[in-house]
């Protein structure tokens, strides 16, 4: 799978794209950020409180009981503020 | 029916963007718009806006064919900057013809509202000493909930 | 807060009647506007718009005073064409530029409905084979109302 | 007092613009209209419905029953249909 950051939570992660292997213990979105929190550092700051996080999986938003699949683009930013 | 999306680095002309939108079409005796500026104050010195490209796009055009859904239109425009923008500087143009004008101000606040609450954009001031990023207004999730009830 | 007012025959430019509206305005970080055109259809060649010269300007005055006293607003500009127009020809620009959007378009929205009931303009339809005047329509009046009961 | 006319009133009337003196008579301008009426011709159809007229004294809308006084300039006109 795609994952993508954006905002503050590129940057605290400090990338703005990788690649994350798609498994059975990542079934759904919520379960890949606590994967990625788990890493610790800027990935631990940026999953700390999910509720400031939003999530879009194939750019469509989603919530985070979202089920994942392989070959999916799933994207993590901040609530949005354009306009 | 036109819709026009552009996400775009560059300065638009506004006239221009309203009269494109009613060029051939005499059924057209409204035109809403709607430009969003990059308003000073608090050393404010200028805006950053960061999006993630595809989905912009993608996520626009949802909500202007759900704008069409509703109200009759002719033409809806919307042109959305991204990149450094200084105090003053143009952000966001929505433009919406229609036949009436009570149906162009509500698709074009219904537009701005949604634009505001779906469309991944996200903006960092830039304030001298530092930048920050603009946090989400529950304002704004109160204005787009308002269509629902309708 | 500028109000500008125009009565004339002229056609005017849009984008350039938005841009000095905000152009030393570093807190307005909102324009709506509305344009009117005359809309085609049924025959019709033009419209010819007469008005009541020195009442039309008091009484546009008196709207945008109101529209100021109800909402915050950086500006407006009433720009209403008389005389002759042809289909697709521009009518009527109302811009209002406020610190939100919000009372932006609140504001754009009052000033054209009490536009539409108050200001002494009468339009005559040409369809060729005659002219005929405009009948005031009661959507309009109560387009206007809704803004007592708020 | 300097009276006006505008859209079809002033097209049946033929003139858009006159002098009427003031007259006690002419206490009101509804007075003022059943006096221009009652001239017939053009101004028997401008005023046979005065319910599909608007009125305005020194540039002001006001009602039927408004007092006129010497020196006012009222105008006769249908509903407005401007914007």
């Amino acid at each position: 799978m795609n994952v993508l950051y954006f905002a503050w939570v590129r940057q605290k992660i400090g990338r703005s794209e990788e690649v994350v292997e798609h498994a059975p213990a990542l079934r759904t979105v919520g379960e890949l950020a606590a994967f990625l929190r788990a890493r610790g550092g800027g990935y631990g700051e940026a999953f700390a409180d999910l509720a400031r996080l939003r999530v879009a999986v194939n750019q469509v938003h989603v919530r985070m009981d979202a089920v994942l699949a392989a070959g999916d683009e799933v994207a993590f930013f901040p609530p949005v503020t354009g306009g | 029916m036109t819709t026009n999306i552009h996400i775009q680095a560059e300065d638009f002309d506004v006239g221009e963007e309203i009269e494109a939108l009613t060029a051939d079409q005499v059924q057209a005796g409204a035109v809403a718009s709607f430009v969003g500026l990059v308003r000073g104050g608090d050393g404010l010195a200028a805006l950053t806006l960061e999006h993630y490209p595809g989905m912009t796009e993608r996520e626009i055009a949802k909500i202007a064919a759900e704008a069409q859904a509703r109200w009759r239109l002719g033409g809806i425009t919307v042109i959305h900057r991204v990149g450094r923008l200084a105090v003053g500087a143009r952000i966001v143009l929505v433009a919406v013809a229609a036949a009436h004008r009570g149906s162009a101000f509500q698709a074009c606040e219904f537009l701005m509202d949604y634009l505001k609450t779906r469309a991944p954009f996200w903006k960092q001031e830039d304030r001298g000493a530092g930048s920050e990023w603009v946090e989400a207004r529950p304002s704004d999730d109160d204005a787009a909930e308002r269509w629902r009830k309708r």
